[in-house]
Protein backbone atom coordinates (compact mmCIF):
# COMPACT_ATOMS: atom_id res chain seq x y z
CA UNK A 1 0.00 0.00 0.00
CA UNK A 2 0.96 3.43 -0.75
CA UNK A 3 0.27 6.86 1.10
CA UNK A 4 -0.92 9.30 -1.50
CA UNK A 5 -1.19 13.09 0.05
CA UNK A 6 -2.82 16.07 -1.19
CA UNK A 7 -1.98 19.52 -0.43
CA UNK A 8 -3.43 23.36 -1.10
CA UNK A 9 -5.93 23.59 -4.01
CA UNK A 10 -5.44 19.85 -4.92
CA UNK A 11 -6.12 18.72 -1.04
CA UNK A 12 -9.30 21.18 -1.03
CA UNK A 13 -10.63 19.61 -4.40
CA UNK A 14 -10.38 16.50 -3.47
CA UNK A 15 -11.63 16.46 -0.15
CA UNK A 16 -9.47 14.73 1.59
CA UNK A 17 -5.50 15.17 2.55
CA UNK A 18 -4.45 11.54 2.07
CA UNK A 19 -6.02 8.29 0.90
CA UNK A 20 -4.16 4.73 0.81
CA UNK A 21 -3.86 2.74 -2.66
CA UNK A 22 -2.52 -0.07 -3.96
CA UNK A 23 -1.16 -0.18 -7.82
CA UNK A 24 0.96 -1.08 -10.20
CA UNK A 25 1.15 1.88 -12.09
CA UNK A 26 5.08 1.65 -13.18
CA UNK A 27 5.70 5.82 -13.18
CA UNK A 28 3.98 8.87 -11.58
CA UNK A 29 2.59 9.57 -15.06
CA UNK A 30 0.83 6.20 -15.09
CA UNK A 31 -0.38 6.69 -11.69
CA UNK A 32 -2.11 9.73 -12.45
CA UNK A 33 -3.73 8.48 -15.14
CA UNK A 34 -5.19 5.59 -13.07
CA UNK A 35 -6.55 8.27 -9.92
CA UNK A 36 -8.00 10.01 -12.62
CA UNK A 37 -10.65 7.57 -13.24
CA UNK A 38 -11.04 7.42 -9.43
CA UNK A 39 -13.82 10.35 -9.31
CA UNK A 40 -14.75 13.43 -11.24
CA UNK A 41 -12.41 15.41 -8.50
CA UNK A 42 -9.54 13.44 -9.20
CA UNK A 43 -9.84 13.69 -12.67
CA UNK A 44 -10.40 17.21 -12.69
CA UNK A 45 -7.12 18.21 -10.46
CA UNK A 46 -5.11 16.48 -12.74
CA UNK A 47 -6.60 17.74 -15.88
CA UNK A 48 -3.36 19.96 -16.40
CA UNK A 49 -0.24 18.74 -15.28
CA UNK A 50 1.66 21.75 -15.68
CA UNK A 51 0.19 22.46 -12.92
CA UNK A 52 0.90 19.73 -10.37
CA UNK A 53 4.18 18.62 -8.68
CA UNK A 54 4.57 15.41 -7.15
CA UNK A 55 7.02 14.41 -4.42
CA UNK A 56 8.29 10.22 -3.83
CA UNK A 57 8.70 9.77 0.00
CA UNK A 58 9.23 13.71 0.30
CA UNK A 59 11.45 14.01 -2.33
CA UNK A 60 10.29 16.16 -5.44
CA UNK A 61 10.19 14.16 -8.59
CA UNK A 62 9.32 14.22 -11.99
CA UNK A 63 6.51 12.28 -13.47
CA UNK A 64 8.17 9.91 -14.98
CA UNK A 65 10.06 8.96 -11.75
CA UNK A 66 9.07 5.07 -10.61
CA UNK A 67 6.31 4.47 -8.08
CA UNK A 68 8.00 1.07 -7.39
CA UNK A 69 9.32 1.28 -3.40
CA UNK A 70 7.28 4.70 -2.48
CA UNK A 71 5.96 5.06 0.70
CA UNK A 72 4.56 8.32 0.42
CA UNK A 73 3.31 10.03 -2.76
CA UNK A 74 2.32 13.29 -2.71
CA UNK A 75 1.03 15.88 -5.43
CA UNK A 76 0.37 19.07 -4.74
CA UNK A 77 0.74 22.87 -6.62
CA UNK A 78 4.15 24.82 -7.81
CA UNK A 79 4.80 26.02 -4.17
CA UNK A 80 4.51 29.69 -3.21
CA UNK A 81 6.83 29.69 -0.21
CA UNK A 82 9.33 32.88 0.84
CA UNK B 1 25.96 24.88 14.35
CA UNK B 2 26.33 26.59 10.69
CA UNK B 3 23.07 25.64 9.66
CA UNK B 4 20.45 26.29 11.11
CA UNK B 5 16.69 25.76 9.75
CA UNK B 6 13.30 26.43 11.93
CA UNK B 7 9.47 25.96 10.10
CA UNK B 8 7.33 27.17 12.66
CA UNK B 9 3.59 28.87 13.07
CA UNK B 10 5.06 30.96 15.86
CA UNK B 11 6.09 34.66 14.91
CA UNK B 12 9.88 35.08 15.19
CA UNK B 13 12.41 37.87 16.75
CA UNK B 14 13.93 39.34 13.55
CA UNK B 15 15.79 41.90 15.58
CA UNK B 16 16.65 39.25 18.02
CA UNK B 17 17.41 36.39 15.53
CA UNK B 18 20.12 38.77 13.28
CA UNK B 19 21.97 40.26 16.45
CA UNK B 20 22.00 36.29 17.48
CA UNK B 21 23.19 35.15 14.03
CA UNK B 22 26.19 38.39 13.63
CA UNK B 23 27.16 37.62 17.20
CA UNK B 24 27.82 33.44 16.16
CA UNK B 25 29.29 34.35 12.73
CA UNK B 26 32.86 34.62 13.87
CA UNK B 27 35.28 35.45 11.40
CA UNK B 28 32.17 37.08 9.30
CA UNK B 29 32.86 40.54 7.57
CA UNK B 30 29.72 40.33 5.69
CA UNK B 31 26.30 39.36 6.85
CA UNK B 32 22.80 39.63 4.56
CA UNK B 33 19.46 39.20 5.86
CA UNK B 34 16.38 38.86 3.81
CA UNK B 35 12.75 39.18 5.38
CA UNK B 36 9.90 38.05 4.02
CA UNK B 37 6.06 40.10 4.84
CA UNK B 38 2.40 39.79 4.30
CA UNK B 39 1.42 42.18 1.88
CA UNK B 40 -1.81 43.50 1.67
CA UNK B 41 -3.55 43.60 -1.70
CA UNK B 42 -3.84 46.36 -3.72
CA UNK B 43 -7.05 47.05 -2.71
CA UNK B 44 -6.20 46.29 0.81
CA UNK B 45 -8.87 43.66 1.00
CA UNK B 46 -6.58 41.03 2.56
CA UNK B 47 -7.89 39.70 5.63
CA UNK B 48 -5.27 37.24 6.06
CA UNK B 49 -2.83 34.60 4.69
CA UNK B 50 -2.85 30.84 5.34
CA UNK B 51 0.53 29.18 4.58
CA UNK B 52 -0.06 25.39 4.37
CA UNK B 53 3.42 23.37 4.14
CA UNK B 54 4.47 19.22 4.06
CA UNK B 55 5.60 18.80 7.08
CA UNK B 56 8.67 16.57 7.35
CA UNK B 57 9.64 17.71 3.53
CA UNK B 58 9.86 21.15 4.49
CA UNK B 59 12.54 20.50 6.77
CA UNK B 60 13.89 18.56 4.39
CA UNK B 61 14.20 20.59 1.46
CA UNK B 62 15.42 24.01 3.57
CA UNK B 63 17.79 21.57 4.47
CA UNK B 64 18.65 20.79 1.67
CA UNK B 65 18.64 24.25 -0.27
CA UNK B 66 20.63 25.69 3.06
CA UNK B 67 23.42 22.87 1.88
CA UNK B 68 23.83 23.47 -1.62
CA UNK B 69 24.66 27.08 -0.41
CA UNK B 70 27.31 25.83 1.71
CA UNK B 71 28.89 24.22 -0.31
CA UNK B 72 28.65 27.13 -3.34
CA UNK B 73 29.99 30.04 -1.03
CA UNK B 74 32.69 30.58 1.63
CA UNK B 75 29.79 31.08 4.22
CA UNK B 76 30.34 30.60 7.94
CA UNK B 77 26.48 30.23 8.81
CA UNK B 78 23.20 30.15 7.41
CA UNK B 79 19.88 31.05 8.81
CA UNK B 80 16.35 29.92 7.61
CA UNK B 81 13.03 30.59 9.05
CA UNK B 82 9.66 30.36 7.70
CA UNK B 83 6.16 30.40 9.21
CA UNK B 84 3.26 28.42 8.45
CA UNK B 85 -0.38 29.00 9.85
CA UNK B 86 -2.44 31.87 9.77
CA UNK B 87 -1.02 35.69 9.21
CA UNK B 88 -1.92 39.42 9.25
CA UNK B 89 -0.77 41.72 6.86
CA UNK B 90 2.78 43.17 7.74
CA UNK B 91 3.47 40.27 9.79
CA UNK B 92 6.81 38.47 8.85
CA UNK B 93 6.36 34.76 6.89
CA UNK B 94 10.09 34.65 7.01
CA UNK B 95 13.84 34.91 6.79
CA UNK B 96 16.69 34.17 5.68
CA UNK B 97 20.50 35.35 6.94
CA UNK B 98 23.96 34.02 5.40
CA UNK B 99 26.79 35.11 6.72
CA UNK B 100 30.67 34.92 4.90
CA UNK B 101 34.32 36.79 5.19
CA UNK B 102 32.98 38.54 1.76
CA UNK B 103 30.27 40.71 1.07
CA UNK B 104 29.57 39.12 -2.84
CA UNK B 105 29.12 35.66 -1.17
CA UNK B 106 26.87 36.69 1.57
CA UNK B 107 24.54 38.82 -1.34
CA UNK B 108 24.64 36.10 -4.18
CA UNK B 109 23.82 33.25 -1.28
CA UNK B 110 21.19 34.95 0.28
CA UNK B 111 19.55 35.70 -3.03
CA UNK B 112 19.94 32.34 -4.27
CA UNK B 113 18.46 30.71 -0.83
CA UNK B 114 15.45 32.76 -1.39
CA UNK B 115 15.21 32.03 -5.11
CA UNK B 116 15.39 27.67 -4.39
CA UNK B 117 13.14 28.66 -1.45
CA UNK B 118 10.63 30.06 -3.32
CA UNK B 119 9.96 27.40 -6.09
CA UNK B 120 11.50 24.35 -4.18
CA UNK B 121 10.53 23.96 -0.64
CA UNK B 122 6.71 23.03 0.07
CA UNK B 123 4.90 25.87 0.93
CA UNK B 124 1.54 27.35 -0.50
CA UNK B 125 0.39 30.39 0.13
CA UNK B 126 -4.13 31.39 0.67
CA UNK B 127 -5.04 34.91 0.48
CA UNK B 128 -8.33 35.07 2.33
CA UNK B 129 -10.38 38.78 2.00
CA UNK B 130 -12.50 40.51 4.30
CA UNK B 131 -15.57 39.51 2.01
CA UNK B 132 -14.48 35.89 2.40
CA UNK B 133 -12.94 35.51 -0.76
CA UNK B 134 -9.94 32.96 -0.75
CA UNK B 135 -7.93 32.42 -3.17
CA UNK B 136 -4.51 30.28 -4.14
CA UNK B 137 -1.47 32.31 -4.84
CA UNK B 138 -0.37 31.51 -7.96
CA UNK B 139 3.39 30.60 -8.78
CA UNK B 140 5.40 32.96 -11.50
CA UNK B 141 6.49 31.85 -14.52
CA UNK B 142 9.76 34.12 -13.31
CA UNK B 143 10.00 32.08 -10.09
CA UNK B 144 10.98 29.29 -12.22
CA UNK B 145 13.14 31.35 -14.37
CA UNK B 146 15.18 32.67 -11.38
CA UNK B 147 16.18 29.03 -10.82
CA UNK B 148 18.07 29.20 -14.02
CA UNK B 149 20.71 31.89 -12.84
CA UNK B 150 22.25 29.59 -10.27
CA UNK B 151 23.25 26.85 -13.16
CA UNK B 152 26.56 26.04 -13.62
CA UNK B 153 27.08 25.90 -17.51
CA UNK C 1 11.20 59.40 6.12
CA UNK C 2 11.88 57.70 3.50
CA UNK C 3 15.71 57.30 3.41
CA UNK C 4 17.90 57.67 6.41
CA UNK C 5 21.71 58.06 6.24
CA UNK C 6 23.65 58.26 9.86
CA UNK C 7 27.54 58.82 10.41
CA UNK C 8 28.61 58.13 13.55
CA UNK C 9 31.56 56.98 16.05
CA UNK C 10 29.57 54.85 18.25
CA UNK C 11 28.30 51.67 17.89
CA UNK C 12 24.31 50.63 16.80
CA UNK C 13 21.73 48.20 17.57
CA UNK C 14 22.04 45.75 14.49
CA UNK C 15 18.52 43.87 16.06
CA UNK C 16 16.64 46.87 17.09
CA UNK C 17 17.60 49.05 13.80
CA UNK C 18 16.42 46.38 11.62
CA UNK C 19 13.13 45.39 13.68
CA UNK C 20 12.32 49.59 13.48
CA UNK C 21 13.33 49.24 9.96
CA UNK C 22 10.99 46.53 9.51
CA UNK C 23 8.15 47.89 11.34
CA UNK C 24 7.74 51.34 9.68
CA UNK C 25 7.96 49.56 6.49
CA UNK C 26 4.27 49.78 5.80
CA UNK C 27 3.43 48.15 2.30
CA UNK C 28 6.82 46.42 2.48
CA UNK C 29 7.04 42.73 0.78
CA UNK C 30 10.70 42.38 1.23
CA UNK C 31 13.16 43.89 3.37
CA UNK C 32 17.26 43.31 2.78
CA UNK C 33 19.90 44.39 5.01
CA UNK C 34 23.52 43.99 5.31
CA UNK C 35 26.19 44.22 7.38
CA UNK C 36 29.84 45.22 7.00
CA UNK C 37 32.13 43.74 10.35
CA UNK C 38 35.37 44.11 11.16
CA UNK C 39 37.11 41.04 9.72
CA UNK C 40 40.24 40.08 11.71
CA UNK C 41 43.73 39.55 9.31
CA UNK C 42 44.68 36.25 8.17
CA UNK C 43 47.60 35.65 11.15
CA UNK C 44 45.21 36.90 13.85
CA UNK C 45 47.66 39.90 14.14
CA UNK C 46 44.59 42.81 13.79
CA UNK C 47 44.61 45.16 16.87
CA UNK C 48 41.98 46.98 15.79
CA UNK C 49 40.71 49.34 12.72
CA UNK C 50 40.56 53.06 12.37
CA UNK C 51 37.99 54.38 9.87
CA UNK C 52 38.53 58.04 8.69
CA UNK C 53 36.14 60.33 6.61
CA UNK C 54 35.59 63.44 5.20
CA UNK C 55 32.91 64.84 7.42
CA UNK C 56 30.62 66.61 5.66
CA UNK C 57 31.29 64.98 2.12
CA UNK C 58 30.20 61.94 3.59
CA UNK C 59 26.23 62.66 4.49
CA UNK C 60 26.41 64.03 1.02
CA UNK C 61 27.85 61.29 -1.03
CA UNK C 62 25.83 58.99 1.20
CA UNK C 63 22.44 60.93 0.77
CA UNK C 64 23.03 61.04 -2.95
CA UNK C 65 23.84 57.77 -3.02
CA UNK C 66 20.33 56.66 -1.54
CA UNK C 67 18.55 59.05 -3.34
CA UNK C 68 20.05 57.10 -6.55
CA UNK C 69 18.63 53.85 -5.28
CA UNK C 70 15.45 55.33 -4.56
CA UNK C 71 15.07 56.76 -8.25
CA UNK C 72 16.04 53.04 -9.73
CA UNK C 73 13.61 51.09 -7.83
CA UNK C 74 10.45 51.03 -6.41
CA UNK C 75 11.60 51.67 -2.60
CA UNK C 76 9.90 52.13 0.95
CA UNK C 77 12.19 53.49 3.25
CA UNK C 78 16.24 53.17 2.95
CA UNK C 79 18.69 53.17 5.86
CA UNK C 80 22.37 53.82 5.47
CA UNK C 81 24.36 53.78 8.91
CA UNK C 82 28.35 53.84 8.54
CA UNK C 83 30.74 54.26 11.61
CA UNK C 84 34.13 56.25 11.78
CA UNK C 85 36.82 55.82 14.55
CA UNK C 86 38.56 52.87 16.30
CA UNK C 87 36.92 49.36 15.87
CA UNK C 88 38.18 46.32 17.16
CA UNK C 89 37.68 42.89 15.14
CA UNK C 90 33.89 41.82 15.11
CA UNK C 91 32.50 45.22 15.60
CA UNK C 92 29.74 46.28 13.23
CA UNK C 93 31.39 48.87 10.93
CA UNK C 94 28.37 49.90 9.23
CA UNK C 95 24.70 48.35 7.93
CA UNK C 96 22.38 49.00 5.04
CA UNK C 97 19.04 48.21 4.97
CA UNK C 98 16.27 48.39 2.16
CA UNK C 99 12.03 47.85 1.91
CA UNK C 100 10.61 47.52 -1.08
CA UNK C 101 7.05 45.49 -2.11
CA UNK C 102 9.26 43.32 -4.12
CA UNK C 103 12.07 40.79 -3.31
CA UNK C 104 14.41 41.54 -6.77
CA UNK C 105 14.17 45.06 -6.15
CA UNK C 106 15.38 44.72 -2.30
CA UNK C 107 17.92 42.80 -3.20
CA UNK C 108 19.25 44.54 -5.72
CA UNK C 109 19.26 48.50 -4.09
CA UNK C 110 21.02 47.00 -1.73
CA UNK C 111 23.88 45.48 -3.58
CA UNK C 112 23.75 48.82 -5.16
CA UNK C 113 24.14 50.63 -2.28
CA UNK C 114 27.32 48.72 -1.08
CA UNK C 115 29.12 49.05 -4.34
CA UNK C 116 28.57 52.80 -4.42
CA UNK C 117 29.42 53.21 -0.86
CA UNK C 118 32.47 51.11 -0.91
CA UNK C 119 34.03 53.61 -3.79
CA UNK C 120 31.77 56.79 -3.75
CA UNK C 121 31.61 57.50 -0.05
CA UNK C 122 34.62 59.35 1.67
CA UNK C 123 35.55 56.77 4.26
CA UNK C 124 39.15 55.15 4.63
CA UNK C 125 40.25 52.11 6.61
CA UNK C 126 43.75 51.78 8.44
CA UNK C 127 44.82 48.70 9.88
CA UNK C 128 46.45 48.88 13.33
CA UNK C 129 48.72 44.97 14.38
CA UNK C 130 49.52 44.22 18.07
CA UNK C 131 52.80 44.70 16.87
CA UNK C 132 52.11 48.41 16.02
CA UNK C 133 52.80 48.15 12.37
CA UNK C 134 49.31 50.22 10.79
CA UNK C 135 48.61 50.10 7.12
CA UNK C 136 45.78 51.60 4.89
CA UNK C 137 43.29 49.32 3.46
CA UNK C 138 43.79 49.79 -0.43
CA UNK C 139 41.29 49.60 -2.55
CA UNK C 140 40.61 47.26 -4.90
CA UNK C 141 40.39 47.16 -8.46
CA UNK C 142 37.19 45.05 -8.72
CA UNK C 143 35.59 47.93 -6.58
CA UNK C 144 35.69 50.14 -9.50
CA UNK C 145 34.34 47.70 -11.92
CA UNK C 146 31.45 46.59 -9.89
CA UNK C 147 29.76 49.52 -10.32
CA UNK C 148 30.25 48.98 -14.26
CA UNK C 149 27.57 46.44 -13.55
CA UNK C 150 24.76 49.32 -12.94
CA UNK C 151 25.72 51.96 -15.82
CA UNK C 152 22.52 51.37 -17.47
CA UNK C 153 23.40 51.41 -21.26
CA UNK D 1 42.19 81.56 -1.23
CA UNK D 2 41.20 77.67 -1.78
CA UNK D 3 41.11 75.58 1.42
CA UNK D 4 43.15 72.20 0.72
CA UNK D 5 42.49 69.29 2.61
CA UNK D 6 43.93 65.60 3.13
CA UNK D 7 42.85 62.64 3.92
CA UNK D 8 44.32 59.08 5.02
CA UNK D 9 47.81 58.73 3.75
CA UNK D 10 47.73 61.99 1.66
CA UNK D 11 47.52 63.50 5.20
CA UNK D 12 50.04 61.55 6.98
CA UNK D 13 52.64 62.31 4.68
CA UNK D 14 52.11 66.02 4.38
CA UNK D 15 51.50 65.75 7.71
CA UNK D 16 48.73 68.31 7.73
CA UNK D 17 45.35 68.09 7.47
CA UNK D 18 44.39 71.30 5.96
CA UNK D 19 46.66 74.66 3.96
CA UNK D 20 44.99 77.54 2.49
CA UNK D 21 46.47 78.66 -1.36
CA UNK D 22 45.48 81.23 -3.17
CA UNK D 23 46.31 79.74 -7.32
CA UNK D 24 45.44 80.35 -10.99
CA UNK D 25 45.19 76.81 -11.68
CA UNK D 26 42.70 76.13 -14.43
CA UNK D 27 42.14 72.28 -13.70
CA UNK D 28 42.46 70.19 -10.66
CA UNK D 29 45.48 68.53 -12.49
CA UNK D 30 47.20 72.02 -12.81
CA UNK D 31 46.97 72.76 -9.30
CA UNK D 32 47.97 69.43 -8.32
CA UNK D 33 51.34 70.32 -10.77
CA UNK D 34 51.93 73.41 -8.75
CA UNK D 35 51.31 72.05 -5.34
CA UNK D 36 54.04 69.16 -6.12
CA UNK D 37 56.83 72.12 -5.81
CA UNK D 38 55.94 73.05 -2.72
CA UNK D 39 57.92 69.98 -0.59
CA UNK D 40 59.40 66.56 -1.36
CA UNK D 41 56.16 65.34 0.35
CA UNK D 42 53.69 67.50 -1.75
CA UNK D 43 56.03 65.85 -4.89
CA UNK D 44 55.74 62.21 -3.59
CA UNK D 45 51.74 61.77 -2.57
CA UNK D 46 50.88 63.41 -5.84
CA UNK D 47 53.51 61.41 -8.14
CA UNK D 48 51.11 58.51 -9.19
CA UNK D 49 48.41 60.16 -9.97
CA UNK D 50 45.61 56.72 -10.26
CA UNK D 51 46.04 56.60 -6.42
CA UNK D 52 44.70 60.02 -5.83
CA UNK D 53 41.02 61.13 -5.90
CA UNK D 54 39.88 64.77 -5.63
CA UNK D 55 36.41 66.72 -4.42
CA UNK D 56 35.64 70.35 -5.37
CA UNK D 57 33.61 71.52 -2.23
CA UNK D 58 32.69 68.31 -1.03
CA UNK D 59 31.87 66.83 -4.40
CA UNK D 60 33.95 64.06 -6.20
CA UNK D 61 35.29 65.59 -9.40
CA UNK D 62 37.37 64.60 -12.40
CA UNK D 63 41.16 65.80 -12.74
CA UNK D 64 40.42 67.87 -15.89
CA UNK D 65 38.14 69.84 -13.44
CA UNK D 66 37.79 73.54 -12.90
CA UNK D 67 39.18 75.08 -9.68
CA UNK D 68 37.77 78.44 -10.32
CA UNK D 69 35.17 78.86 -7.66
CA UNK D 70 36.06 76.61 -5.76
CA UNK D 71 35.71 77.04 -1.63
CA UNK D 72 37.26 73.55 -0.64
CA UNK D 73 39.09 71.16 -2.60
CA UNK D 74 40.42 67.41 -1.21
CA UNK D 75 42.86 65.31 -1.95
CA UNK D 76 42.78 61.65 -0.98
CA UNK D 77 43.10 57.77 -1.94
CA UNK D 78 40.41 55.93 -3.41
CA UNK D 79 37.54 55.12 -1.01
CA UNK D 80 37.45 52.08 1.12
CA UNK D 81 34.42 52.23 2.85
CA UNK D 82 31.81 49.67 3.60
Amino acid sequence: MIELRYFAWLRERIGADREMISTDAATIADLIAELRGKSDAHDLVFSDLSSVRAAVDQELVDLDHPVKGAHEIAFFPPMTGG
Amino acid sequence: MAVDVRVQAAPFDLGAEISNFVEAATGAGAVVSFTGLVRDLPDQSLAHMEIEHYAGMTEKALGAIAAEALARWPLIRVLIIHRYGILAPSDQIMMVATASPHRKAAFESADFLMDYLKSRAPFWKKEACHDARAEWVESKDEDEAALARWVTP
